[in-house]
């Protein structure tokens, strides 16, 4: 039933001068999944989060959130309506404090964030609010820290705490690992898993281990269009995702791990 | 260890940006085909000591030789005349080029770099792509090109950072059979890399930096009994 | 905005001032001083370069001046009216100009800001180059003459002091907290839900219309409202005050804009006058090479390095 | 029984901009020789003589007047160059009771639209250019005018002053184009002009516009086919035009340096100090003082009421002022010069610029006074 | 007299032509600014400076040395284009890599002393520099006289604007330029001398306002005031054509010569104006100007 589905794209394509990034796409993601997106360099990834968000107008094909149409809606109106992305360079306010950044966040439901004419203090009662959501990151000593200064990892998981400060229905992670140190990955892998409870997450991933760790379901894109879809097991022993993406090491670690489990 | 040239050396190379002093005292040397990367933890040094050859960091003391000639004083743009090639770790394609005109960008430094079209086969994707604005491309094939363009320019002593990163599975692997042949055509690669999967195999030593300093040294046989050691300089 | 002692202080020079200098001059320093306030609250807190700012002084003090001699209106209403013109064209302009990034933020501006000129040189009822001249300065709330230069200088005061609070007020406020955001890091914004065009947009409507309050104020101490005000040399003018006082500071475009009109004030006079042009354009040169922080941000580089 | 003990003089001029050559440091120079030809002091107090430069801005030029009447003591303002500083200025000394000494400002409306108790206009106005210049040549035939009118007040008043000279005449005017102030190619207008049929081409214009406009008149064949006129040309804008392209040009002025040997012994001192010959408003600037600190003597006062009274009742006679006499609405009328520029071989030097034709009695020339404007007590 | 809907048709191609002789100018103009505005993105506001430099160069060349018109018009753009290096590498590199408000506020000052000292020494009223002999005279069209030199500019300008363009979008050249803009120190790590580039780049651009300038002392005249008014027009031009595209800005230089005669032609007192008109419109439809490619 549809209903079970989040978020559908009916027919999607995104078609640059010559060059077909998005390629008549279906995609299904179903409510409490965390859902991963992979394929090779250049497949229409990062190309299919920007259409989904509307940082990118579709050539054609619809998007429904909830069964409703939001393809014609502004990327700040799907923001607002539940559909949060992160980006695939970090994306934080730099000069601004962490406890600032996901006030900056909080404060958007207040809605008092065109009153020029009240004092800042009247964010003050956001504070505890900001708080929790810092201390299920663990930054919570790091608060009153100027974020320029942050290390990369922890710039990403106040990304993903300013991300749940609008406590969105959906959340787009574009490469959410990338560029991290192992220690990291370990930690932003556990705090996805961590904060997918309640909620529904799509994210673009290369890290075949955290993939394999997170996903409840994957989709594979190729050229543009989805070449394979299911659970980790059955996609990476599928012979073309393993041909157009896995490559031989990683596809042969897929196969010894599939016979360990049937065996 | 004689009978190899010795490509590159650092002694006592300290690196600043602005008032912070960010490398203290790199020691470190190159042979002639080797294969040797720089391990550590995010904010190590490691980008910064690449730079640092590459005089691209606000300040430099120390000694930096490349095939025997003291670069220390020399300015940024000799350097690369020197056979010296560098791939950042922001990859730095520029957005006002097209794919073709970022590949052909760089100066030639040497007659024997590989050529546009072999590049072209080992890369498919940025044949595809060859006429479209540089930064249009994807992250990954953004990282294709940035290692492509070096590979043109025929320098012999590559410097590159985190090229593995957001990259497919497969293309990792196949970068990995690339720099094997490369070495095997007898270029010296300094290789920073957060991916030890990687870059174990490949590897001949592994220098291990923590804090702007160059805490271990670890030829690629002694990587078993050592693996204790690196896990707890690199959380592996 | 707490007052610390640094403003209670400079309310004090303020209040005194005009016993030891002429009040003129120093209402003078007040009006372009709060013109460049309301300039540096969009460079200096949304990043966005206006090049035609010079349309909104010179509309608040056209409109006033027209309603001074005109419509018989006391000053604070003909001043109010004037400065809400200046903020519907803001609004009119910003929403075209919010659009558009950086250079061709600036160039947008600057283009809509020459055809408002070009409407007020060949409009009939501002007297072209003439300019509207002798605009009664009239009697605040019908009850204070204005026309006794101290009592001029004090009304002047407390524009500038109501809208330098306003400015301040705005950067501190909620809505302030945005544009910080949108500033350092527009997409992410976006993602977060915030329409960011329109967070601009109102930022530069306060903007205009508190350069629209300037230009309203000036055009009843001069008596005049001219082209000056309106020429893109006015625009560039802003700029200058704004970057000499120190972008993005509190009390940089208040410097900027005494250091700018008192040097045009002294070089103007006498024997210097032949050289106006050879001096400003050394200071210029001086200042950019020499210190760039403003002179504001010069200050409190000093400070630090004795003090801190 | 004279107001702070002293008669302080305020020069408001262009010190640095496009008329600085007619009236800026220049009229500084003319005022200073002024004091101290008159002994440096009236009535035992002294004279002391203050300049600004009111960079061509009503707004600055209303500013620093208002400062010097209220803030300085200044007891008269002289210079008074661009029509839109000198509106402003005026505007401001009368409020203040004080003279306003208009040298080089071409604009009728000072004794006429906005005529006041305290305006002196001393060299010329743009009726007396367009008396001397349009009417002998509508007289002589031409009777088809285009106008090249700069875009801005002193233009239109030109051209509306000089249209109704023609019309007057029996001549008619086939064309106008009004062109943006400081253009810098008419080409575009000279063609229009060529097209319309006209005998005359009139540059209602001044400075760097007539110049250019000259330029383009003459590369395009204009001059060749029609005659062109300019109705405002100083000195300084003569002397930058192409000989060639200038030579026959007929133009009015209220001064030319080489006139007579009166003329030619108070220009050269004035060059001697200066380093160039100087215009009319320079000249016009020296007779004007002279003439205010006779009148403070004779007046024994320098209430500004007393010295207008004065000014109006003493005969101004000297190298400039011929003929002349200063009108109850502050007109000083006296003669003006009907000029042509010569001709490259013509010429001894640079200097050496104007053949004067014919000398243009001063009523002839200023329009008569408007009965509202009579300030007569 | 040909007439079409009441327009005079034989005026209308005369006013076309002259459109395209002052286009051609502009676009001269804009291709100095273009290549320092677009590719080094400098602003530098001293261009009309230069612009001023070049006829004064050329007037003093010819007054104090008998230098003729055509030496001039290759002495002094080379002098200016010195003038161009010394000014970068001791004024502007040194705030290279301040914000480019920055060097806007510089180049004023500059501009502003350079116009003041030629005020001061040479006065305002501008001086004379006759057409040189060979260039005299004219052609007549059926619908307009053309004089000589007039042609001689848009041959001029159209040649050297094409050598131009073709440096800098046909030579590798171009790509450092561009390349070296965008990221200096990557380029300098791949052996470009990039602060020599950017110098002669300068130069060069500073040198093609002192060729305009020089070409402009014949027909305009030679006063202190004449960059300083064209200036913004010029930049408008850049804009509208679309910053670092050099194609862009030398047919813009040609439309907006051609729209601004008409606008003389039909109404006269807005012929200032039309071009920001021109402007807002293009900004509002096409971001990054006519020929710009996308941000
Ligand atoms: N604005 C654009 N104009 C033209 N082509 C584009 C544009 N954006 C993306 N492309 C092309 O579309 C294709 C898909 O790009 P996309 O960024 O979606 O890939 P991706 O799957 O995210 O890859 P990666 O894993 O490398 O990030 C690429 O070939 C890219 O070159
Ligand atoms: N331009 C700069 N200015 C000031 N400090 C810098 C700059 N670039 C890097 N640093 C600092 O230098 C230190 C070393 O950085 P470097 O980029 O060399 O680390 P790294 O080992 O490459 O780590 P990463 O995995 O993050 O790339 C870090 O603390 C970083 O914050
Ligand atoms: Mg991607
Ligand atoms: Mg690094």
């Amino acid at each position: 039933m549809s209903a079970d589905y989040v978020l559908e794209s009916r027919n999607l394509v995104k078609a640059f001068k010559g060059f077909t990034a998005v390629d008549d796409v279906n995609l299904k993601v179903t409510r409490g999944h965390i859902h991963a997106l992979i394929g090779p360099n250049g497949a229409g990834k990062t190309t299919v989060f920007n259409l989904l968000t509307k940082f990118l107008s579709p050539t054609s094909g619809r998007i429904l959130f909830n069964d409703q149409d939001i393809t014609p809606m502004k990327p700040a109106a799907i923001a607002r309506a539940g559909v949060v992305r992160s980006f695939q360079i970090s994306a934080v306010f730099p000069q601004l404090t962490v406890l600032e950044n996901v006030r900056v966040a909080l404060q958007r439901k207040e809605g008092n964030s065109f009153h020029f004419w009240r004092p800042q203090r009247i964010l003050d009662r956001l504070n505890d609010r900001a708080m929790e959501l810092l201390t299920s990151v663990g930054l919570e000593s790091f608060a009153d820290a100027r974020t320029m200064d942050l290390s990369y990892g922890r710039k990403r998981a106040l990304e993903i705490a300013t991300t749940l400060a609008l406590d969105p229905e959906l959340m787009l992670l574009d490469e959410p690992t990338q560029g991290m140190g192992h220690e990291d990955v370990g930690r932003v892998a556990d705090l996805i898993k961590q904060v997918s409870a309640g909620r529904t997450i799509l994210m673009v991933e290369h890290n075949l281990h955290v993939v394999s760790k997170l996903a409840d379901r994957i989709t594979v894109l190729q050229r543009g269009a989805i070449l394979t879809e299911g659970d980790y097991a059955t996609v990476s022993t599928d012979p073309r995702v393993q041909e157009a993406y896995m490559g031989t090491a990683a596809a042969a670690e897929a196969n010894a791990q599939k016979q360990e489990e049937t065996a | 260890m004689s009978t190899h040239r010795e490509k590159l050396r650092l002694a006592d190379v300290h690196a600043f940006y602005g008032e912070s002093h960010i490398l203290h005292g790199i020691d470190l040397h190159l042979s002639q085909g080797e294969l040797v990367t720089l391990l550590g933890r995010n904010g190590a040094g490691r980008s910064t000591t690449l730079r640092a050859i590459m005089n691209m960091v606000g300040r430099r003391t120390g000694s930096i030789t490349v095939n025997g000639t003291e670069t220390i004083d020399m300015p940024a743009h000799r350097i690369a005349h020197l056979g010296l090639g560098f791939c950042p770790e922001e990859r730095g394609i520029f957005s006002s080029l097209n794919v073709l005109e970022n590949l052909m960008l760089p100066p030639t430094v040497r007659s024997d770099g590989m050529s546009v079209e072999e590049l072209f086969e080992m890369f498919p994707n940025l044949y595809e792509r060859r006429f479209s604005q540089g930064t249009r491309l994807s992250g990954g094939e953004q990282q294709m090109l940035a290692l492509a363009r070096i590979l043109r320019t025929g320098a012999n002593i590559l410097l590159l950072d985190e090229i593995t990163e957001g990259l497919a599975p497969v293309i990792v692997q196949k970068l990995g059979d690339v720099l094997i042949a490369l070495k095997e055509r007898g270029l010296t690669i300094l290789l920073v890399e957060q991916n030890f999967r990687f870059a174990a195999p490949i590897a001949d030593r592994h220098y291990v930096m923590e804090h702007g300093h160059v805490v271990e040294e670890v030829q690629a046989h002694e990587l078993a009994e050592k693996e204790s050691l690196l896990n707890t300089y690199l959380g592996v | 905005m707490k007052l610390s002692k640094l403003h209670i202080a400079l309310l004090l020079v303020a209040l005194v001032a005009p016993f030891v200098l002429y009040p003129v001059f120093l209402a003078k320093i007040l009006c372009f001083a709060l013109f460049a306030c309301a300039f540096n609250l969009l460079l200096g807190y949304v990043g966005l370069l206006s090049f035609g700012h010079a349309a909104f002084l010179g509309t608040g003090g056209y409109i006033t001046g027209w309603l001074m001699m005109n419509a018989n209106l006391t000053p604070e209403l003909a001043i109010l009216l004037g400065t809400a013109a200046a903020g519907l064209l803001g609004a009119l302009y910003g929403k075209l100009a919010v659009k558009r990034e950086g250079i061709y933020f600036a160039m947008v501006t600057l283009a809509l800001a020459q055809l408002i000129f070009f409407v007020y040189l060949q409009a009939p009822f501002t007297g072209g180059e003439d300019g509207m001249q002798g605009i009664p300065r009239g009697e605040l709330f019908g009850l204070i003459d204005l026309s006794d230069n101290l009592t001029m200088y004090y009304f002047v005061l407390a524009v500038f002091l109501f809208g330098f609070w306003l400015i301040n007020r705005t950067i501190h406020s909620p809505f302030g907290q945005v544009l910080k955001a949108i500033r350092e890091n527009e997409p992410r914004a976006v993602s977060l839900g915030y329409n960011v065009n329109d967070y601009k947009w109102v930022a530069f409507m306060i903007s205009a219309a508190l350069a629209g309050l300037a230009g309203a104020t000036k055009s009843l101490v001069f008596q005049l409202a001219s082209l000056t005000d309106v020429h893109w040399h006015m625009s560039g003018e802003v700029v200058l005050m704004t970057l000499v006082g120190g972008v993005g500071t509190v009390f940089g475009p208040l410097l900027g804009a005494g250091a700018i009109v008192t040097m045009q004030n002294y070089l103007s006079g006498g024997e210097l006058g032949n050289y106006i042009h050879i001096i400003m354009g050394a200071i210029f040169v001086i200042c950019v090479l020499a210190f760039r922080g403003g002179l504001v941000g010069e200050l409190q580089k000093l400070v630090k390095r004795n003090f801190g | 029984n004279v107001s702070d003990d002293k008669i302080k003089i305020g020069v408001l001029a262009d010190m640095g901009g496009v008329y600085s050559d007619l009236c800026g440091p220049g009229c500084v120079t003319a005022l200073e020789m002024a004091a101290e030809d008159f002994g440096g002091e009236v009535l035992g107090a002294p004279i002391e003589i203050v300049s600004a430069d009111d960079q061509l801005k009503a707004d600055v030029g209303s500013a620093i007047v208002r400062k010097w009447v209220e803030d300085e003591q200044v007891d008269a303002v002289g210079g008074l160059v661009s029509s839109a500083v000198t509106g402003a200025a005026t505007k401001v000394l009368t409020d203040a009771k004080k003279i306003a000494m208009i040298s080089t400002a071409a604009s009728n409306a000072f004794t006429t639209a906005s005529c006041s108790p305290y305006n002196v206009h001393w060299t010329y106005n743009v009726a007396a250019l367009a008396n001397g210049t349009v009417k002998p040549m509508v007289d002589s035939g031409k009777k088809k005018w285009f106008f090249i009118t700069a875009d801005y007040a002193f233009g239109h008043a030109l051209e509306s002053v000089a249209t109704e000279v023609i019309e007057n005449n029996g001549g008619e005017v086939v064309g106008v184009v009004r062109a943006p102030l400081a253009t810098t190619d008419f080409s575009s207008y000279v063609l229009q002009a060529q097209a319309s049929g006209a005998d005359v081409v009139a540059l209602a214009n001044a400075g760097a516009d007539t110049v250019n406009s000259l330029k383009a008149a003459t590369e395009f064949g204009l001059t060749e086919m029609v005659d062109v006129a300019g109705l405002l040309v100083f000195t300084p804008a003569a002397q930058a035009m192409d000989p060639d392209t200038a030579a026959g040009m007929r133009l009015t002025t209220g001064f030319y340096w080489d006139y007579d040997d009166e003329t030619r012994a108070w220009s050269n001192r004035f060059k001697e100090r200066h380093g160039s010959i100087p215009a009319m408003g320079h000249a016009g600037a020296y007779s004007m003082a002279m003439h205010y600190f006779r009148a403070v003597e004779a007046a024994g006062t320098d209430d500004s009421d007393a010295v207008m009274a004065k000014m109006r009742e003493l005969k101004p006679d000297d190298f400039f002022a011929r003929n002349a006499y200063l009108r109850a609405d502050g007109r000083m009328v006296h003669d003006m010069y009907y000029a042509e520029i010569k001709p490259a071989d013509q010429r001894r030097d640079n200097d050496d610029i104007l053949n004067v034709l014919s000398v243009i009695p001063g009523d002839q020339a200023f329009a008569p006074m408007l009965p509202e404007c009579n300030f007569a007590d | 007299m040909m007439t079409f809907l009441g327009i005079n048709l034989f005026g209308l191609f005369g006013q076309l032509l002259v459109g395209l002789i002052n286009g051609s100018f502009y676009a001269l103009l804009s291709l100095g600014l273009a290549i320092i505005f677009g590719l080094l993105k400098i602003i530098n506001f001293a261009q009309g400076a230069m612009y001023m430099l070049g006829a004064f160069f050329a007037w003093m060349a010819l007054s104090y040395f008998g230098m003729n018109y055509w030496v001039a018009l290759v002495v002094v753009p080379l002098v200016v284009g010195f003038i161009g290096i010394l000014m970068e590498r001791f004024l502007v590199r040194p705030i290279a890599h301040e914000d480019h408000l920055y060097s806007l506020l510089l180049t004023f000052g500059v501009a502003l002393m350079l116009q003041g000292i030629f005020t001061h020494v040479y006065g305002s009223s501008g001086l004379a520099y006759a057409i040189p002999e060979e260039l005299k005279g004219g052609t007549r069209l059926p619908f307009m006289y053309l004089p000589n030199y007039r042609a001689w500019i848009i041959v001029a300008s159209l040649v050297v604007c094409g050598l131009t363009w073709w440096l800098v979008e046909k030579t590798k050249l171009g790509a450092y330029l561009r390349a070296g803009t965008e990221n200096p120190q990557l380029m300098q790590a791949f052996g470009i001398n990039v602060p020599l580039i950017v110098t002669l780049t300068f130069g060069f651009g500073v040198a093609l306002a002192g060729f305009a300038g020089v070409m402009a002392a014949p027909v305009y005249s030679v006063s202190p005031e004449m960059g300083s008014n064209l200036l913004i027009v010029v930049f408008a031009i850049v804009v509208i054509g679309g910053m670092g595209s050099i194609g862009g800005a030398i047919l813009t230089g040609l439309a907006m010569g051609v729209i601004e005669g008409l606008t003389k032609y039909l109404y006269p007192e807005a012929s200032t104006t039309v071009i920001f008109l021109v402007m807002v419109i293009v900004l509002l439809l096409k971001p990054s100007g006519l020929f710009g490619k996308e941000a």
